[in-house]
């Protein structure tokens, strides 16, 4: 059994994995790229090994390296996190091939879940509800396309055959729009995955997105977590999610547990999984997609279930029975996540880069924060832009959301833009506080300027504040340019011009 | 010191008569205004009421981030107004804007030509960078010029990238 | 009913309350002294009011101020925090008297409790065991008190009357050196209170410091929330607190709980408060203390019980049932608080001022820190060295101690001295682990340089970080001085030394 | 340059060749030494292993603070200890002893007077900070001389207060 594990990741996700594993006693490797020398994950690890150059192809997607550090080390697992190389089935195979143990589930699970057409036969023929499209016959042409799309009728997805995150996918309206966004799909697919190849799918109007999280071991048993409500997307990008979702009843919650579970037993899985299912207005439900890894959004069940759930998978990896049984998952109150992206709210959301000067992050009760990031660090344009998850729990949503919002008006974090007043608009939202929302929410009826904000706005207070900055580098400018006139008597001219002043 | 706050289209007088007091709108506060950690944060005390903000100066703009709102002041002293409206309040309008990259990355795609009329909004470069490709947009109506680069070519931040006339 | 609340209170506590109001929806006033400027309480707070200079007595202990600002920002209620005004029925009253809610319980309640010879009189009647002493008779003379040392018997305590936290106490182990002390402990009992009356006490030897929490709304509803174990001290400061106590079962905790309960009902207790007891080693329990007011340690018991006990104090001051009966109050798992103090474990736990350039509090699953420090804010001499307090919960003891370690490994405060290195040897001590300690432990048998640790030493590692430290030093010494020497080229000069050297 | 550095008694001799390698006791290693946010804190990774440390010089020793232990390292040149070694070594015992307040607080008492024989280890004076009263000791025998401050008076951090000669 192993006591030292690798983490093939960084950021925020490479520090809650280390966490994990010191929390269990067991000893970590990191792994690193040029630009993460500083990094949290490689501060915080017992060891660490330098994998190339920042660019994710050359360190972070280099599975060779990866494992030749991990041999190097001694370390007897990989913990893969998400994004990378998690959902990699030829890298889990390599990991396997090296004597090493992959903490996630069997190669052949992460194939069969990884080819969405693959996924989609295999879920249906085990009787899971799917949505109507084309990802289960197979790649085909633009022209195929076409005219698989009438009879699918719009609107319509498409969507990246090896893809996630929303990377090369396109909404579409009509027939007549069609091609022209087929091309930016399979360009965007290509860049993204190195797979141009793309499928139809429905557009279910009104949609949430719900997803169910799994954790199945080796003896083949497999309970699932309950749900995690993640309909609130940018780009098909998650911002935010919470758990329970305020739309899911006991009811719904069981059935669509039963079916998660049902799905994951479909390709024997084994380690912890997501199931993501669409819900329409009348909650029936259709499987979207399994993620074979951790999600990023896993901490919101972990606060409402009191599961940990990277220690269970860690447990799983190591040959042992889950801690739990169905029963014995009880859910309490409720949490929500905010995603902390280095981006500008106020310019279309626009990445932000540079050195974080000054950081201080929310704290007291109810509060977690995940992130990987810290004063003097640099956010470079190589990764993801998400640098920290800010989780909150309270007794009921409402207490929840309440807490969201002094915890939000506590970050501090210069040196970089962040979205942190989206999610504080987001949290005075009626529409929000309400939980009526679906996956189109953001982007069509959520105005930041509109929102009847909980504190009230003072553009009088504000003036004064830059007119007082304004005034300050004034004299500052003042205090720099006019001594070089005079060329003698800086100091003296400098302390006189201060007793004028203050 | 007396300047002229505006903000959203709104001006307030703001007098500056020593550290601790102002004159808004010809009214004296007390004010107590402190910048935090050495860090672009400001704390300002003014009657009882305890306000934080965020200061940075953007062109010619004082942006200030203060409860999750975004506000965005003109600051100018008399003789700066002044001069301002004498000048047309136009300034801003003429000159060709240079697009400049935001930030280091790739670019994806030019969907102009130089020579092209475009609109406002009108998408003038894709850049991809941090996973997400970012489509930057044109602030206003004008002809592309001088396009600088070629898709597939990285880019640094602040480098310029066309000019839209 | 009120709807805004003024915190008489600085640091880590006013922070903490804050957050309460804030979750609450009621709307905060913060007080500060000179020195306090840019604390994190008048950060946060919605309004602010300077009280004084930085001394406590002329600002955070002038009550007359403080309900000046409170009538002034149109504040219903104040809360007192712990230490300062919190046990002073004067004030409590004064407040009443000013037509405010005092968030705590009657004046009369704080004076009965406050007198610890009346307090021990009155739970004697009430029948809960006190400790031998002469609390009971009064201030006696030096005289006086030799005499009754006799009967009582060594080793003893000398105990202010007017006290806490340790000022002004001191133990006796025989006869002849206690003139010397009595005149010692006056001293320092003056000093802090204004009061250099004392009393005995005899000293239970092994004793464990375990206190009971409790609840009691306006309506005669008592409960407890269990207890804590607060036997680690250094100089009879609370260092590190747990819940529940590793020497605690159901039934002592059970009995405890009862005792404590009647203790309160016996003063006609409103609000939150702490019964103090000494164990012995065979868990006979004696009253020590009733502190009326939130305790430092509070927040060990709400990571247990789920309940906020800050909120409750604020319900109950409004006049509010509690939110929970006996029956609810459920106890889970395991949680650690460990007060962060600004002061050098190496050097006799010396206090250690000046700012703080540089924060990083740990984070992630299962922690909470609840600090009013910031990086960039200044360590005055003025108040408690008490920083932070870091808090874990795990399922079991042994998880919590896991989790502690990797927090303390993780916390990085840089510009003043912390006695983080003395907890993180703790977590290492077998004894502690074992849950093997009284309250003499940390000053009799606990040694950092003695304690075996988890990570093991590396004075080679650590020689070759000073030697790399050095080097630059030396290397950028010679930077600044030789080109004065020369006068000219600096910058030519230096960009050739550093092709040399790089 | 090479250099000893020294602690617990244990010499180390440690030669930093250039940026990237160093040799300890003859031993060839390949470093990665960086400081971390512009504080006195340094990542070291060696041989795969990741460590770090806070660094402070105190007088002539340097301590390093790892992993929750403190380590006194001296450290010098070949040159530098040539010359301590020809001293005697025993330089740090003579002359006076200048006790200095650790941090600005109120004088409370001083048991001590001119002219007095102290121990090591005798309380020289008590010093009320942060609502503690703190005991500074003698760190060896001596003789009390030169009282510069009173019970009661306010004394700054650094400021001597008396010394042990």
């Amino acid at each position: 059994m192993f006591n030292k594990v690798l983490i093939a990741n960084r950021g925020e996700i490479a520090v809650r994995i280390l966490r994990a594993c010191r929390e269990l006693g067991l000893e970590t490797v990191a792994v690193y790229s040029e630009a993460d020398r500083n990094a949290l994950h490689v501060r915080y690890a017992d060891e660490a090994y330098l994998l190339g150059p920042a660019p994710s192809r050359e360190s972070y997607l280099r599975g060779d390296k990866i494992i030749e550090a991990a041999l190097k080390s001694g370390a007897g697992a990989i913990h893969p996190g998400y994004g990378f190389l998690a959902e990699r089935a030829d890298f889990a195979q390599a990991v396997l091939d090296a004597g090493l143990v992959f903490i996630g589930p069997k190669p052949s699970a992460i194939a069969a879940m990884g080819d969405k057409a693959i996924a989609r036969a295999t879920v249906r023929a085990a009787g899971v509800p799917v949505v109507p499209g084309t990802e289960d016959v197979g790649n085909l042409s633009d022209e195929e396309l076409l005219e698989r799309a009438k009879s699918i009728g719009f609107p319509l997805l498409i969507k990246a055959t090896a893809g996630g995150g929303g990377k090369g996918m396109r909404e579409v309206r009509s027939l007549e729009e069609m091609p022209a966004l087929l091309t930016a799909a399979r360009r965007e697919a290509k860049a993204s995955f190195g797979d141009d190849n793309v499928y139809l799918e429905k557009l279910i109007v009104g949609a949430r997105h719900i997803e169910i999280q799994i954790l199945a071991d080796t003896f083949g048993n497999v309970i699932h977590l309950g749900e995690r409500e993640c309909s609130l997307q940018r780009r098909h990008q998650k911002l935010l999610e919470e758990s329970p979702s305020p739309f899911v009843d006991d009811d719904l919650r069981q059935r669509m547990g039963a079916v998660a579970v049902q799905a994951a037993r479909a390709v024997d899985y084994v380690n912890a999984g997501t199931i993501e299912f669409l819900v329409d207005k009348d909650k029936n439900f259709y499987f979207l997609e399994m993620n074979t890894r951790l999600q990023v959004e896993h901490p919101v069940t972990e606060l409402v279930t009191g599961i940990d759930i990277v220690k269970e998978q860690i447990r799983i990896a190591r040959g042992r029975q889950l801690s739990y049984s169905q029963e014995d998952v009880r859910f309490k109150g409720h949490a929500i996540e905010c995603r902390i992206n280095a981006e500008d709210p106020f310019n279309n959301f626009m990445p932000s880069t540079g050195r974080i000067t000054h950081m201080n992050i929310p704290s007291g009760p109810g509060i977690r924060v995940d992130t990987g990031v810290y004063a003097g660090f640099e956010i470079t344009p190589y990764y993801d832009p998400m640098i920290a998850k800010l989780l909150v729990w309270g007794e009921t949503r409402a207490q929840a959301i309440l807490r969201m919002r002094r915890a939000l008006e506590e970050y501090r974090l210069i040196g970089v833009r962040t979205n942190i007043p989206f999610h504080q608009t987001m949290m005075d939202s009626h529409r929000f506080m309400g939980g009526q929302y679906d996956t189109r929410f953001v982007e069509e009826r959520f105005r930041m300027e509109e929102v009847e904000r909980t504190a009230p706005l003072r553009p009088d207070v504000a003036a004064i504040i830059a007119t007082l900055v304004a005034d300050r580098e004034t004299r500052l400018a003042a205090q720099i340019i006019r001594p070089a006139k005079r060329d003698t008597s800086n100091w003296k001219w400098v302390s006189r011009w201060e007793r004028l002043h203050r | 010191m007396k300047y002229i706050a505006t903000i959203d289209g709104k001006e307030y007088t703001i007098e500056v008569l020593d550290e601790r007091h102002i004159r808004l709108d010809g009214q004296l506060l007390e004010v107590d205004f402190t910048q935090v950690s050495g860090q672009p944060v400001y704390s300002l005390i003014i009657n009882g009421q305890s306000f934080e903000a965020y200061v940075h100066r953007d062109e010619d703009e004082w942006e200030v981030l203060m409860s999750g709102h975004q506000y965005r002041a003109r600051i100018e002293d008399e003789r700066e107004k002044r001069l301002r409206l004498a000048g047309g309040g136009a300034a801003t309008q003429t000159g060709p804007y240079h697009l400049k990259a935001p930030m280091p990355g790739l670019v994806v795609a030019i969907p102009v030509q130089e020579g092209q009329e475009v609109k406002k909004g009108e998408v003038l470069l894709i850049l991809e960078s941090m996973k997400m490709q970012n489509e930057l947009k044109s602030p206003r109506d004008g002809v592309v010029q001088r396009i600088r680069v070629q898709p597939g070519e990285n880019v640094e931040q602040r480098q310029t990238l066309l000019s839209v006339e």
